[in-house]
């Protein structure tokens, strides 16, 4: 096993990539040989993440840029999954659990609460116009 | 080659989508079993060891594993 | 099933990544539903050509980039795999069968026999000093 390594994946953002991008995800991080349950998690917040970019980044719109980087340190997976889409506002605002500005009933607002418990750090970065960077991190049990 | 190799081959025609979820049904089962044997949570590689696969096979067949109740249920979908 | 797609995921020139490589090739490609022999197929090819990038391209230094852009329109799959390594001298004989430059008793020369072989077409491009990209298509059954 390495102690370090790191990958970079692009795809446009259908969500027909969200499984593309779950197991690409998966595969990297099995190099660290994680249990089933961490890779669930793992792949969960990533969905979450994913979903956003192409929901509310790029509004559905299928053309946009979805760009994963994955790196990992002795057991801790760094995962960054940044749109160049709208950007939101209120960064705050948007991780608070239930707050969503989807009209959909199916939606509840609860995919940052999702990627927080399923990681143990998550950082967003975003810049109005600009795009949106959603950074996190897990570390993996020996 | 490529002809020969394609009539040769049995499993050729079968759809990756198919043997993806009958390789999930027994992950799940291992897992299971494992998680008894070992009091903890296997790992992806004690999986694929346990099923003679790889890593990388075990990985897939995760991702197509969703509404699988049954063996049954993949082979006569 | 969409009719067009396309992905691109770069990594590290170690052989380490070669799983990774034919898993995100192969979750894509799954897009398709593509028979477990036209899967196969394509990882056998991917592998011949990430293999060479890794040995020959970087001389198995595992710092180098390795980009694979994979994309499809119809039932048409292309894959594109390009490291910035030393580069082919002379292409032509680069991929006669049992042409190689490796001393070493098990490599045998017919990695791009193989990648012929699997898929429909293989060019190659290479610059020396700036590095080689393989282009690969390969049609599915309907
Ligand atoms: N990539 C993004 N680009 C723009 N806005 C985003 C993005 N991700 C999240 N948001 C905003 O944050 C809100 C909360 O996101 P989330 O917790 O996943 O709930 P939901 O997606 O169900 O609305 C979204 O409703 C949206 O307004
Ligand atoms: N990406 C590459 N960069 C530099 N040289 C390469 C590359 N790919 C192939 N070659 C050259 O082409 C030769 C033939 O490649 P191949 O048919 O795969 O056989 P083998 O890898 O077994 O030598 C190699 O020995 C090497 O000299
Ligand atoms: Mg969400
Ligand atoms: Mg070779």
């Amino acid at each position: 096993m390495p102690k370090k390594n790191q990958m970079q994946i692009q795809f446009a953002s259908s969500s027909i990539n969200e499984g593309f991008a779950r197991v690409a995800i998966s595969s990297f991080v099995s190099q660290l040989d994680p249990t089933i349950e961490e890779l669930y998690d793992i792949k969960m917040a990533v969905s979450e993440a994913v979903t956003n970019c192409i929901i509310h980044g790029y509004s559905n719109k299928e053309d946009g840029l979805i760009t994963i980087r994955c790196a990992y340190e002795e057991r801790t997976v760094e995962i960054e999954v940044v749109d160049e889409g709208k950007g939101i506002p209120n960064v705050d605002d948007a991780m608070t659990a239930l707050y969503t500005t989807s009209l959909e009933e199916e939606r509840a607002g609860l995919g940052f609460t999702v990627m927080q418990s399923m990681m143990d750090e998550v950082e967003v970065f975003s810049q109005m116009g600009k795009g949106t960077s959603v950074k996190m991190k897990r570390s993996l049990a020996v | 080659v490529g002809e020969i190799k394609r009539f040769l081959r049995d499993d050729g025609m079968i759809k990756v989508s198919r043997s993806l979820k009958e390789t999930a049904y027994k992950v799940r089962i291992l897992k299971d079993e494992l998680i008894r044997e070992l009091n903890r949570e296997p790992t992806i590689s004690e999986i694929a060891a346990g099923l003679d696969l790889q890593v990388e096979e075990v990985v897939e067949a995760l991702e197509s594993n969703a509404e699988i109740e049954s063996l049954n249920a993949v082979i006569y979908q």
